[in-house]
């Protein structure tokens, strides 16, 4: 257990535990697990009112490694966990972490009421498009095809895309980032604690053991540049090496599509400037797929609105206006009689 | 107030009046018709009358079901006497029926010689046709076996209620305060209270309130006026001894909701109440929701899974988690009970019972999910379960809940079923002080912590919460490690500990009262026992017998699990031990098993409550069997 | 029960049951079973072949009063049953009936999951924003602000838009009607019997108890012209009095706005021309809400996809080509031995 | 073949080689060494030779632990030999320990002078400390009370397979390989099988299939060649007396899945197999998934509500549901459980039973959802609860499951555990056409059809399948009326109904074989009652016992939920009853209620099988104790 917080910045390493990390040795967690004690680190996240929840799965594990508080607790409820730690104390600092198996095959229903109630919670989403720790089944986001002890076959059901599902839930905040790139990562795990209500990230998170290279077709190094976008609120949406491509609207379909950028640079080529609070146009960028667009990734979606632990403390306070006295006084309240001794 | 106003509300009581030492009075309309309102109202007048009461309201699943259909025929029943009232009666002596479909249902429970009283109005053909008849049973002879006041309440009403010019609809809307009246005046109750109500009710509609109250007065009057069939006057029922006190009415929904809020406060803690919808568990979070500045805030959650996830997380955050279902939702929320208690936080659910299995009888009543609340969960995973007899005794055990979740950081099932959380009964409130504070202790020293460190008495786990510097630490539904509670795979610490979460469990035994018997000796030839709602009937049931010499004895178990430390002495000396259950025979089972006694259920299971001459059959039977 | 098919047409009447029906009087349930008895007249269904599934709620009582098959389940859960049903048998054409509780709120996993899947089923969901069956809570559809038994103060949670939900989990049939539209609802049921795939209707319907003339700023008389929109594929979105209304592309935010059009009619105006195709399009039509825009009725997506149930067919085909013969092959498959007498 | 080649694949068998009656082996590395292939193989070889055996898969929690760690320890244990075998065994006579970890975990069970053998060059510094030992144990006289055989395998594996032009980690992967040829020769085993077994494997990679028959047979070679330990030598294990037939080794796993296809076959029934993974259940679904071509179509669904849901789904198509998962799951399944048994809908749930509560010892074994199954739902829900008590009871388990569960159109719940679903034993393979059909009758009749007509004897519900022309009708989970199959909210219509499903499920008593004792006599001192996974180590623990002179009787019982006929006069002619349960007593509350005899629980909460010896030893306390 850590001591009471010495008057020093914590580094990355002071919030990490001292238990064995029990992932498979390779495993893109391990990555993920570094962007946030990097994250915690400069945010200087207060121990003590940091709390990570979790589900069930390889990704769930994360908790025991990060020195705050947590709670490991059952396959997919997560979110609701959270949502009773935050309307309970409304001050902590409350991660919530899952895989894709958690958050979105079980966990789906939860994960669409806390989106739409917007409570100001981070949800991380470790999208390895396969169940980890029970040996390597489909999963809700695997592709169509994806041959698994349950699926030999293939499988045949019509993934989800997370951010697509998220924003037709209504989340205010709408992420995307790579289990590897470690410099990108930590910022978007910093906009998402920034932004007040539900923040919802998604990052592609190599399973090395039953999944390895899923996602080779946009992170690796030789296509990264070619098939990722990153999205910048304010800055025109340009990739490729040199920034020589770009999106435009198709206004006969109201879709997105690349164009290569000429000499006369992206205004000239009608290039879409990146306006994080506009819900279209996340729509459309979470909708890119490969090979025909990049895949997009940062802060697709971010445009505040109350969140729901405000509206319950609003509600608290109505309440107090209202209330009629101390529970004394309501037991008394309406008719009451009086049987002499 | 004129003359004839204050004649009209000051009647001579007792004048002419019969004496009478008990009434069961059944109310039966539409659903539309205000039954229930009448019969609270009913409620009220009688408990301010000092007598002791009970009542059943029993109404249709549907919404609002087609006007004058037998399904949407909805009832209020009261009991009520000059001596204590334990049921709200096998059989009606008054009956009043506002349409034929009412009759239709109602009439078969109306004791031969009984009051009924009909509105001539709603006795269409049309009506008459819906309800199932093929002749008009005030007609051909039926009825005869009562004594009957057949009068046209509805032209009555719409007469009495002309000078306040409201539609038809409106008008006619004031048919069950016209017969409030006419019954109130038979059993002389005070029209006071009821007017009172209407002007508050109506406070933006004052229009509405004179009318009713009009119709009221109206319907009093004409029972004083009119010529009663032979036999029928005005009845007078004495006070009844009552601890002396200030009364209210209360349903055991409010009572629950009030005595979570009060163990809270002796707790010294919050509270989140999470709940899903769910007939008849909703009234509770309705309540709570009204009363959020008293400590507890409600969340209706997306469904019961995330109302218990909540309710859970809540707890670990360090306030109380408290969540609430009938059958169905509580099945959903068991493999979540099954973290809070692997994890070892409070947590209290409340089951509100019904009729099952699945969606079942959802209006009625039923005590058919102690096996759930017992042994309903995956592995060994003991916990506590508490009952709750009546209305009022819902306050004291969901104090007994808060202080039992947090003193051995455990989720408590509490169970009570859909006749108790509607019933209302009258209500001593209690003094708030009398009750000794059992305030929670956060763990706030860092030196020796870890999360599962016990108390070695309690065998509680500490409860360190998010927010304390330097208590950080990681918690969940792995196995832990008895001594540092760190995730262990270990197989004997697995053996120890699930001993361990027993042995808590069974050591609150030591820390509730012993059972005591309610009524008779022990080592009676004949036990009773029961649980929940059945208190009142299995209690007169066996008084009548005591009363009539036989040897029989009602001992009523709050503490489901674990069972009261003494209970198994005291059952050993029976010769023979009856168990009533609105069940198919699951206490019994318990009773069985721990005790290896030869206990037999007696078992209705047919959404509603026992009659006390149903529970004297069978305990006379019990009697006599030749084993 | 009803005799073996007779040989003459049925009218919507045969589709009756002879069960009373247990509704409340003037609720908008009364009016979408009519709708639904002559849907199945005009279709020609045979009664032995069609199933109604439901959950619970009043909605849910639908099956009740149809003369074909039917299977009342639990609460939340009925696409669940469907799935079943139709794997089970995929000759059987299935409806799947529910209200917002049922299908978002304890449901709204499993919409999820049948949609994304893309199962042959007409799924209707009867949206009067309130929980009716139980008196009247706050559900998921409920705007911010609703009172109810559950939430005296005002609802603080952000609804869902069931339409946007669809799409965002990947529907592709999406369409709405309005319960007393007894011209157009009919047709939306046909079209979304007709798609092949899951089809996801969602019907505006007025609870008259607990949420009376809560659709009334679109649905009643006098300002429907203003306040919806029919969206017919292949024609201009027009919409008004007259038709003197249109919708139009704000290409800077990638929006719809609703313009008057000029005497040079809807194509000098930009108007756009409905494409059931377009998931951009109807993600936009999904979203506009009152009272700046209208409320788009009818059909607002149709992209048919392979249904899972072809899927799984197929998966059937390809194990019984590669299947190692009966069960005492494949027992016998593998290593054995004799041990003799 | 090489001379060479000749001579290793054909060693003279028994020359100079000890006589043993049996001999448990295990076989304990890293995650990645391969010991469950290595045990599997073993297992094969042993079961050719003739030899009854059971096994032991013993498996880290982890994926891929780290390794050299403790907890990425992966064990396979073996008990064969020439009589027959009922448990894995208590103690190993041999381990081989492939790292320093698994000597650190395993050598407490190696018996005194029981056969060590070591991969030395494993032992580095760091691996030793990875282990938690702080001097080596090799050197520091912490193993001398063993029989050491310390080999540097990886070395010697390098050398075999370097012909074969692997990468380095590629030939590494061969130890295992290497070690197994070191064991069959010591054991007398055939490589035969393992070879032809590599070769199909690897077909796509004949290098790495080369290059691991090497590395067999170097390993073989070496224990012929070595100067063994004193003491040590070749051992032969008889033939045990064997049934004769056909046999395979199988999983419960396995035996399930073919039992379900047999048993549809039987019934003339297709199935829809709907489950959501979960250890230990998931190996159901993958085996069912790649036999999708013999009528079980499988489905992965979202959650474990929407597996149950499409199972009953598709039950009410005519086909038959079942469902599979373990403990928790099994918790969220509860509410549409009870949805299938009130629309009375055929339905299979199998339970791989695993440690808990809440997410507990997920790769662990236990028998603690026995009162989930028969008491884990609310209201009054009775259904069919069967177990299987090993791997090869599988089979017929599951046929009868699906007999029962289509012949009285109910819920049958199977349990099976992580340990049955995992071991594998040999299995004479039956031949299908002994087993009788019982087909399945759909209804067509539409005259006088509603649909909850019953069955007189059975009282079983009539199925009338979707796509039946004039047999349309609704069901759901509201209360039928008996006799028109309506919805009825009538109070003694519910009562009545709540009888009939109790009566229906008590009547398959009638319908099964009266419970048998496996040994020793009725009325003996002592009953020894299990049930599951347990049978092996009561079987011989009692026969042991016997042996000795006690008057001690086993009886294992498969029908837990209705209990057979005569198992309370079986048990009332016993003085004293056991319950070894691999819980903290749950059969044993069971037999309490239902008999009211003194049964007491011997119990293990270990997530492991029991030894004999500690039922040996338990039983003999049993006979002793004063009562
Ligand atoms: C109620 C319940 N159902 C099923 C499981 C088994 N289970 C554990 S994790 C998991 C899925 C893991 O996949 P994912 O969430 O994608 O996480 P990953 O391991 O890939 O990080 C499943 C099915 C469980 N623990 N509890
Ligand atoms: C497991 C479970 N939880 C809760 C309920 C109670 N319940 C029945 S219907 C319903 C919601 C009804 O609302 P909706 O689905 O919108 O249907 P409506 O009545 O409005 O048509 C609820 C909460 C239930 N039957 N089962
Ligand atoms: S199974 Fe996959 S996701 Fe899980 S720890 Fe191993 S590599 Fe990571
Ligand atoms: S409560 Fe509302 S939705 Fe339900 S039947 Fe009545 S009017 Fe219709
Ligand atoms: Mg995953
Ligand atoms: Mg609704």
């Amino acid at each position: 257990m850590n001591e009471a917080s010495p008057p020093v910045k914590r580094t990355a390493k002071d919030y990490a535990t001292d238990q064995e990390v029990r992932w498979c040795p390779g495993c893109g967690d391990y990555a993920i697990l570094r962007a946030m004690l990097k994250t915690l680190a400069d945010i200087e996240a207060d121990p003590a009112n940091t709390v990570f929840v979790s589900g069930i799965g390889c990704a769930a594990r994360l908790p025991y490694y990060v020195e705050t508080y947590g709670f490991h607790t059952i396959h997919g409820r997560a979110p609701t966990f959270a949502t009773g730690i935050k309307l309970a104390n409304p001050a902590l600092d409350v991660w919530v972490v899952g895989g894709d198996g958690d958050m979105l095959s079980i966990g789906g229903n939860h994960l669409l009421h806390v989106l739409r109630r917007n409570i100001n919670l981070q949800i991380l989403l470790f999208n390895n498009e396969i169940y980890g720790l029970t040996k390597g089944q489909a999963s809700p986001t695997s592709r169509i095809g994806t041959r698994s002890p349950s699926t030999p076959m293939g499988s045949v059901d019509g993934p989800i895309s997370a951010c697509q599902f998220a924003l037709g839930a209504g989340a205010r905040f709408v992420a995307r980032g790579i289990d590897t790139q470690q410099k990108n990562l930590p910022e978007v795990f910093k906009r998402a604690h920034a932004h007040k209500g539900t923040s919802f990230v998604e990052i592609f998170q190599n399973c090395i053991v039953y999944n390895d290279g899923v996602f080779d077709n946009f992170t690796a190094k030789a296509v990264a540049d070619d098939h990722q976008i990153h999205c910048e609120h304010g800055q025109p949406l340009l990739f490729g090496a040199d920034n020589k491509k770009g999106l435009r609207l198709n206004p006969a379909r109201l879709e997105i599509e690349a164009v290569e950028i000429g000499d006369d640079g992206p205004e000239a080529a009608g290039i879409l400037i990146h306006d994080e609070t506009n819900l279209a146009l996340a729509q459309r960028l979470a909708a890119m797929d490969q090979p025909l667009l990049p895949v997009a990734i940062g802060v697709l979606y971010c445009n505040p609105a109350r969140s729901f632990d405000d509206g319950v403390a609003a509600v608290r306070d109505e309440a107090k206006k209202r209330g009629r006295g101390d529970l004394k006084a309501t037991m008394h309240a309406g008719h009451t009689w009086t049987v002499d001794a | 107030m004129t003359l004839i106003d204050k004649i009209l509300q000051n009647p001579v009581p007792g004048s002419a009046r019969e004496e009478l030492e008990s009434a069961v009075v059944r109310f039966a309309g539409d659903s539309g018709d205000g039954m229930q309102l009448t019969g609270d109202q009913f409620t009220l007048a009688t408990a301010i009358a000092g007598n002791d009461l009970a009542t059943f309201p029993d109404y249709p699943a549907e919404i609002r079901a087609p006007a004058g259909t037998t399904f949407g025929v909805s009832s209020f029943q009261i009991n009520f006497g000059a001596r204590r009232i334990m049921t709200s009666g096998d059989q009606f002596d008054t009956l009043v029926a506002m349409n034929p479909a009412a009759l239709y249902v109602e009439a078969s429970n109306l004791k031969p010689g009984g009051l009924l009283i009909v509105d001539t109005g709603s006795f269409t053909e049309r009506n008459l046709r819906k309800a199932g008849y093929d002749t008009n049973p005030l007609h051909d002879g039926s009825i005869d076996k009562f004594r009957t006041i057949a009068i046209d309440i509805s032209a009555m009403t719409l007469e009495a209620v002309k000078p306040f010019g409201l539609s038809q609809k409106d008008a006619l809307r004031c048919k069950n305060l016209w017969t409030l009246g006419f019954v109130y005046w038979l059993f002389g109750r005070q029209r006071h209270a009821t007017q009172q109500w209407l002007k508050t009710k109506f406070a933006k509609r004052p229009d509405i309130a004179d009318a009713n109250i009009a119709a009221l007065n109206a319907g009093h009057a004409m029972a004083e006026t009119a010529e009663l069939p032979s036999g029928v006057h005005g009845y007078h029922i004495a006070p009844a001894e009552i601890v002396p006190g200030t009364y209210r009415t209360v349903t055991g929904t409010q009572a629950l909701a009030w005595g979570l809020i009060h163990g809270l406060k002796l707790a010294g803690l919050d509270a989140l109440f999470a709940s899903y919808p769910i007939t008849p568990a909703s009234p509770l979070l309705h309540v709570l929701a009204q009363n959020q500045h008293l400590g507890i805030t409600t969340f209706q959650a997306e469904d019961e899974i995330a109302a218990v996830g909540a309710a859970i997380g809540a707890s670990f955050a360090g306030t109380l988690g408290i969540t609430s279902s009938s059958g169905p939702g509580i099945a959903l929320k068991g493999e979540a009970i099954g973290l809070a208690l692997s994890a070892e936080l409070p947590l209290i659910i409340v089951n509100s019972q019904r009729g099952g299995p699945s969606t079942g009888l959802p209006t009625k009543t039923e005590q058919s999910d102690l096996y759930q609340a017992v042994y309903g969960r995956n592995a060994d995973a003991p916990l506590c379960v508490l009952s709750a007899r009546s209305a009022a005794d819902c306050f004291d055990v969901a104090i007994e809940a808060v202080r039992i979740a947090t003193k051995y950081m455990t989720p408590v099932i509490l169970l009570t079923d859909g006749y108790i959380a509607n019933a209302a009964e009258p209500w001593r409130i209690p003094e708030l002080d009398q009750y000794a504070p059992f305030a929670v202790e956060f763990r706030t020293e860092k030196a020796g912590f870890h999360p599962f460190l016990r108390n070695p008495e309690t065998l509680a786990r500490v409860w360190a919460k998010p927010g304390t510097p330097g208590l950080e630490h990681r918690i969940g539904g792995i196995e832990r490690n008895f001594d540092t509670g760190h995730i262990s795979y270990d197989p004997d610490n697995h053996h120890k500990m699930t001993k361990i979460r027993a042995a808590k469990i069974d050591g609150i035994a030591a820390d509730v009262p012993e059972q005591a018997i309610e009524i008779g000796q022990a080592g009676a030839r004949l036990g009773v026992v029961g649980w929940g709602s059945t208190y009142g009937p299995i209690n007169r049931a066996v008084d009548n017998l005591i009363r009539r010499g036989h040897g029989v004895a009602h001992i009523h178990v709050r503490n489901i699990w674990p069972l009261p430390r003494n209970l198994g002495s005291l059952l050993k000396g029976f010769d023979r031990i009856l168990v009533p259950e609105m069940n198919n025979g699951q206490l019994v089972t318990l009773l069985r098993a721990q005790y290896l006694v030869d206990a037999r259920g007696l078992n209705k299971i047919a959404g509603q409550p026992f009659k006390i001459a149903e529970i004297e059959t069978a305990i006379l039977a019990e009697l006599e069997r030749t084993p």
